[in-house]
């Protein structure tokens, strides 16, 4: 039983983290109908900038204090937002017209891009980095039970974050334009909707959220290395399309589905190195009864 | 489709610049390395103890009075690759020998490519018993997993007196498995019990889910042969956990990156490596003095010094050939009695293995501790 | 003859809670030339679709042939004799108009995978075939000409013939033509007419249209049908169909009005 | 290709040609360095690999992550196969043995094809690229867990059988086939269901059918180049195999032009090339690699190569 209860709350705690990376996935997606590979990578310079910021926040506040953290990830968060506007300016603006395939690929190209650029022994680095300290860290012991508090600070900052977007995109005009963009980009721009500052802030908006995951994951596991966003994006992205691409609450909710399955996929001995393949096992069967995801809409088409 | 497949393909061809690159002074050596990718920080540190040992020997005058031109070539960390630039630095650069790599499955993927070639290869830090398996070229200055393995086993259950343990394996990599493997085999055979067996994906950050099912099978101890980058997450979390017996592992264990990651949780934890950086042999501090000042002063770890090693290797056995003829080498290679490498001396046996003692060390006041050596 | 070619006995869809076709009762005789009618969303093409096996019936049923089709795929009721053209034509833009021809002629070709492959004379000689009767239909369309361009690159008025091309590639019995006169001006209009008459009596085969132009209905139908909400509210003569007072309501109680043609 | 009625006549001899000299060039592959040699049959595995996703992701329409997969059941079972049956067999037998191994790979990836195939008709898009790549992972860790192919740490040995011949001969084949097949009245289907799965549909066009023999030949040829690059590599590892690799071949794919042969063909030699020309860039290959890839797809949006826009996909 205490097992069974510890799984269920390592479940939770990786699958809030799969959630809020998904939540970036799935807005960009909602808007602009494609998959941003490089989101992974943003997340990855989000924990770099935190990385490379703390020692400086630490001279002004001292770390690890919570409005230390506080101040390095909203920093980071900036910085992020601007890369996340830059890569749309220069890589995905000019193919705004073309298939969707076309910017598919373009977007593969950046995150290489990144991926390998961060590598070179100039920038980042190849090698991991031991992550600062951000917060004080504590461990609650509730009987046999483990909390730790990073895990609740993850799944505290997804609940919120998740109830922000759904504010900014259900009841703000910001929301109202993007929601319009995603549903007919031509009738919005008709509408005097400015579709290049929407897309922007999409972006941006998207990649502050890709930074405060990369943050939250190099707390958690504090190794940060170029690649470090490939297998959690993977993941995210895989929670993204299980909850139904485009829908906020899908991706929170995909995200929980896919942390719990790898966690007791995972805990059973003579089954954890199976664990990706029951975990996308599963999400097969998942996606076979419920083709578009868990809470997206199946669409008919129009004949 | 003739035209459309054959023309591009030969206009392709002329693309690449066909000539070999003619010799020139220097002995050509080759290196393949995971430079980037997913292996990349252990490439690295075992391509700067070879940059080290090449620059060093240039500085003294060279090899056979020639300088050495070290050509690295890197691999991405992905399987398909390797044997392009092995294959370009032989039959395109004209590499005499060749060294690399940490991975066994890259250096498997080398080995048969050396071997046709009949081009000596020596692998740092590749364990995995097969490699050498390939051919008479092939060579490496690591022990290999099954000696590691025993050193492993019977240190936990002589000195740590665990009866029963957890064997917590990356399941995605191939050192880690057949270290995991021989430590059963020998653990078993000294009369204890593996009372758990989990894996898990090397590069995963959240393993909780297997610390969890590992606590409650109640071991004395938790073998966990992985890398560092791995392994100090492995450690935090198993704190986190209130997971408190010894882990143990092996020579992926080593670097400061293990402590600079997992400060306190990594604590008391023991591994077995090839060299303790904290030997007074002047060898060892002569390296260790030279690569900080190389490598603005980062510690070296254990790839770096077996990266070091086989370069230095490699060089003695051509000044004990006299020649840069690659069967001379080869030869010389395989005759090598009582090395004096910085990871300790080296013999080389009938499978080309490396015959050397391992030590022990455990993590203690934020530093790496000799405990022991064990003689193979 | 024992069956009608097409027979709907109360047949009703609904989509959640509305109500799109209700009780939809309707006969088509073999060589007949038939009218479906109706104000917009009235359930027209809802039926087709529901003919065609892209729907499927809520209640009631319909017999082709006397045989049901419930649960019948799209592609098998082609087999079986229907085939039809698209309000928002659908094309298959990036073949060419031939083979736009040439893909609805798969249905009835001898020769399948292996013979592609093998590229045998057989399956030379089947595919001049083919392509020999692919043109004399583009050429009854004046299309010929226009064989070998991108089907998304013909103007508007020669995609909606290319369209009914390819429903009659398909050797139908019954051919169901969803707005085929709309965006067409009154040349091409008077033009489709003759068209399809001649193909109906050419191909001996019923043709049950839909359509807004009531020009194109009451000068070539024999029959109309007329639905609103949904529901049949007439079926007669073009001469009773017009003179219905219930259908005169439906088009607002003003005169049967001609539509402006809508764009693509 | 060319166009349609000269392809027609000309189709099987330009096969037979294409095979011959394969097979002659290969007889003087001694001539070339090593290096190069082994490149240009790395170009040649793409080339087959990259066109058979094309008939999935290109012709039919579909959107396929899961190539690696059908490659590494290929690749795996045919390493597995010579490497049991080839001590037991005198050399001039080997060509037969690689050729039938080859084609049991081919097979049993077309097996995992159908398996895929199946669950693509219910759905659509990402969540089609979902379902392949997830059914490739599974594969991957299947392969990693399985001790009788090595598991985690490779299978090593196999005999280098794989040649210059062997792969343009196998390559020109798999152009045929894709060809010939979409090149008929018959598989002008694959097009259409692409297009408009609906209006396919009410044409005759059974969806169905050719979504998974699109998916079971794609995977056939994956299979076939998988055992190709087994037996030239003469090393396999689970890890070679993950998304990455399928991603890599949907770029060759994209780059070429969904649907376009003569471009992906064109595409997979450039992709393969490109990185092995920038080795002399050492450190920022790869940097370079990944900004061409941005600016090709920028200049060539439709694809390297949309002439012959009219003859639709060919």
């Amino acid at each position: 039983m205490d097992w069974l209860l510890q799984q269920l709350i390592n479940g939770l705690a990786l699958g809030s983290i799969y959630a809020l990376i998904a939540l970036g996935y799935t807005m960009v997606y909602g808007v602009l109908r494609f998959i941003n590979f490089a989101h992974a990578d943003v997340l990855m310079l989000g924990a770099y900038a935190a990385y490379f910021v703390a020692p400086a926040v630490s001279s002004v506040v001292p770390l690890p204090s919570l409005t230390g953290a506080i101040l390095v990830s909203l920093i980071s968060v900036i910085i992020c937002a601007g890369i996340g506007i830059l890569i749309e300016f220069l890589a995905y603006r000019p193919l705004r017209k073309r298939p969707r395939l076309t910017v598919l690929i373009t977007a593969i190209g950046v995150s290489l891009f990144i991926e390998f650029t961060c590598q070179h022994s100039a920038v980042f680095g190849a090698d991991t980095k031991p992550f600062p300290k951000l917060l004080p860290e504590h461990d609650f012991h509730l009987g046999k039970l483990v909390v730790s508090s990073n895990d609740l600070v993850v799944v505290v900052t997804t609940l919120l974050l998740l109830a922000g977007l759904w504010f900014i995109v259900q009841r703000t005009k910001m929301g109202t334009a993007m929601r319009a963009v995603s549903h007919n980009q031509q009738a919005a721009a008709l509408m005097g909707i400015n579709i290049n500052r929407i897309i922007s802030f999409t972006f941006g908006l998207g990649s502050a959220l890709a930074a405060i995951a990369g943050i939250l994951y190099a707390m958690k596991a504090p190794g940060i290395d170029p690649l470090m966003g490939v297998q959690p994006g993977l993941r995210a992205f895989i929670a993204a399309v299980l909850g139904g691409i485009g829908n906020l609450p899908g991706a929170a909710l995909g995200g929980l589905i896919l942390g719990l399955l790898e966690t007791f996929a995972g805990g059973i001995s003579g089954l954890s190195n199976y664990r990706d393949g029951i975990a996308f096992g599963i999400l097969i069967l998942i996606l076979l009864f419920k083709p578009a995801g868990l809470l997206g809409k199946a669409t008919v088409e129009k004949v | 489709m003739l035209r459309r497949t054959l023309l591009p393909l030969a206009a392709a061809s002329l693309l690449l610049p066909a000539c070999n690159k003619s010799g020139g002074d220097g002995i050509i050596i080759g290196e393949f390395a995971s430079l980037t990718g997913k292996e990349a920080t252990f490439g690295t540190s075992s391509h700067e103890g070879t940059l080290l040992a090449v620059e060093t020997l240039n500085a003294a005058g060279g090899v056979l009075g020639k300088k050495i031109d070290l050509l690295t070539e890197d691999n991405q960390s992905k399987a398909g690759e390797t044997s392009n630039v092995v294959n370009k630095l032989i039959s395109k650069d004209g590499a005499v020998a060749i060294l690399g790599e940490v991975a066994s499955s890259r250096s498997l993927e080398a080995a048969p490519i050396c071997q046709q070639n009949g081009i000596p290869m020596v692998s740092p830090a590749s364990t995995n018993p097969k490699v050498t398996e390939t051919g008479d070229c092939i060579f490496r200055v690591c022990f290999i997993d099954p000696f590691q393995g025993t050193v492993m086993a019977n240190f936990v259950t002589n000195t740590l007196k665990a009866k029963k343990v957890a064997v917590f394996t990356d399941v995605k990599s191939d050192y880690s498995k057949g270290l995991a493997k021989f430590f059963k085999e020998g653990f078993i055979k000294a009369g204890g019990q593996v009372v758990a067996e989990l894996d898990f994906n090397g590069g995963d950050k959240d393993f909780k889910a297997q610390l969890t099912a590992i606590k409650s099978a109640a071991p004395d101890a938790v073998f966990v042969p992985g890398y560092y980058t791995d392994v100090a997450l492995i450690a935090i979390q198993a704190k986190q956990l209130g997971l408190s017996v010894p882990l143990c592992g092996g020579d992926g264990w080593e670097s400061q990156t293990l402590l600079d990651i997992g400060k306190d949780a990594v604590e008391g934890h023991y591994f077995s490596t090839h060299y303790a950086s904290d030997s007074s042999a002047p060898g060892v501090q002569a390296f260790v003095a030279a690569y900080k000042k190389r490598f603005n002063g980062k510690m070296p770890d254990a790839m770096a010094a077996l990266g070091y090693d086989s370069a230095m290797f490699l060089a003695d056995a051509i000044k004990r050939a006299g020649s840069t003829d690659s069967k001379a080498i080869r030869d010389a290679l395989a005759a090598t009695k009582d090395y004096e490498a910085v990871t300790g001396k080296i013999a080389i046996n009938a499978q080309r293995d490396a015959v050397k003692s391992a030590v022990i060390l455990q993590v203690k006041d934020g530093k790496f501790k000799y405990l022991e050596t064990v003689a193979p | 003859m024992s069956h009608p070619l097409l027979k709907l006995d109360h047949a009703t869809i609904r989509f959640g809670g509305l109500t799109a076709v209700s009780k939809f009762n309707l006969e088509v005789q073999p060589c007949e030339l038939i009218g479906l009618i109706g104000p917009n969303g009235a359930g027209k093409t809802t039926a087709f679709n529901m003919i065609t096996g892209v729907y499927q019936a809520t209640e009631g049923t319909i017999h082709l042939n006397g045989r049901c089709i419930a649960g019948v795929k799209p592609h098998e009721l082609t087999s079986q004799g229907i085939s039809r053209t698209f309000q928002n034509i659908r094309l298959f833009g990036s073949l060419s108009v031939i083979d736009n021809v040439r893909a609805a002629m798969q249905l009835h070709c001898k020769h399948g995978m292996s013979a592609s492959l093998w590229r045998g004379a057989r399956f030379k000689a089947h595919e001049k075939e083919v392509e020999n009767r692919a043109l004399e239909l583009l050429d009854i369309f004046k299309l010929a000409d226009t064989r070998d361009e991108e089907a998304k690159s013909l103007p508007y008025g020669d995609q909606r013939r290319l369209e009914i091309v390819r429903a009659l590639a398909t050797k139908p019995k019954l051919l169901l033509l969803d707005e085929p006169a709309a965006g067409m001006n009154p040349t091409e209009k008077e033009e489709l007419m003759h068209l399809i008459r001649f193909i109906k009596d050419k191909f001996q085969i019923a043709v049950m249209l839909v359509e807004h132009d009531m020009t194109v209905v009451m000068g070539i139908c024999e029959r109309i049908a007329v639905l609103e909400y949904g529901v049949k509210i007439a079926e007669g003569t073009p001469d009773q169909i017009q003179r219905d007072p219930k259908v005169i309501a439906a088009y607002l109680g003003t005169e049967v009005q001609k539509e402006a043609p809508i764009d693509a | 290709m060319s166009s349609s009625p000269a392809f027609l006549n000309g189709a099987k001899r330009w096969l037979l040609v294409g095979i011959v000299l394969a097979a002659v060039v290969s007889m003087f592959s001694g001539q070339f360095n090593r290096y190069h040699l082994g490149v240009i049959v790395d170009i040649g595995i793409n080339i087959i690999l990259a066109v058979s996703l094309n008939l999935i992701n290109g012709h039919t329409g579909q959107f396929s992550l899961g190539h690696a997969g059908f490659m590494a059941v290929g690749g795996y079972t045919a390493a597995k196969i010579s490497l049991v049956v080839s001590p037991m067999l005198p050399p001039a037998l080997q060509p037969l043995l690689f050729l039938g191994a080859l084609i049991a790979g081919g097979l049993l990836a077309a097996l995992a094809g159908f398996g895929v195939g199946v669950p693509s008709l219910r759905l659509k898009g990402d969540y089609l690229a979902i379902v392949t790549l997830g059914f490739g992972e599974i594969i991957r860790v299947i392969v990693q867990n399985m001790e009788a192919v090595g598991a985690a740490s490779g299978l090593k040995g196999i005999p280098k059988y794989t040649t210059l011949g062997w792969t343009f001969g196998l390559a020109a084949v798999t152009i045929y086939f894709v060809t010939s097949l979409v090149n008929s009245t018959y598989g002008r289907g694959f097009i259409a269901v692409s297009d408009d799965e609906v209006a396919a549909s009410s044409m005759g066009i059974n969806p169905v059918r050719y979504k998974v023999t699109a998916f079971v030949t794609g995977a056939f040829f994956a299979g076939i180049a998988g055992g190709l690059y087994a037996h030239h590599k003469q090393f396999l590892s689970p890890t070679g195999f993950d998304f990455l690799k399928s991603i890599d071949i949907v770029v060759m794919v994209i780059l070429g032009g969904m649907g376009r042969t003569a471009g992906v063909v064109v595409a997979a030699i450039l992709l393969t090339l490109l990185p092995e020309v920038l080795r002399q860039f050492s450190e920022y290959r790869m940097i370079i690699y990944s900004l061409l890839i941005i600016i090709l797809m920028m200049a060539r949006p439709q694809g390297l190569f949309t002439w012959n826009r009219k003859k639709g996909a060919a």
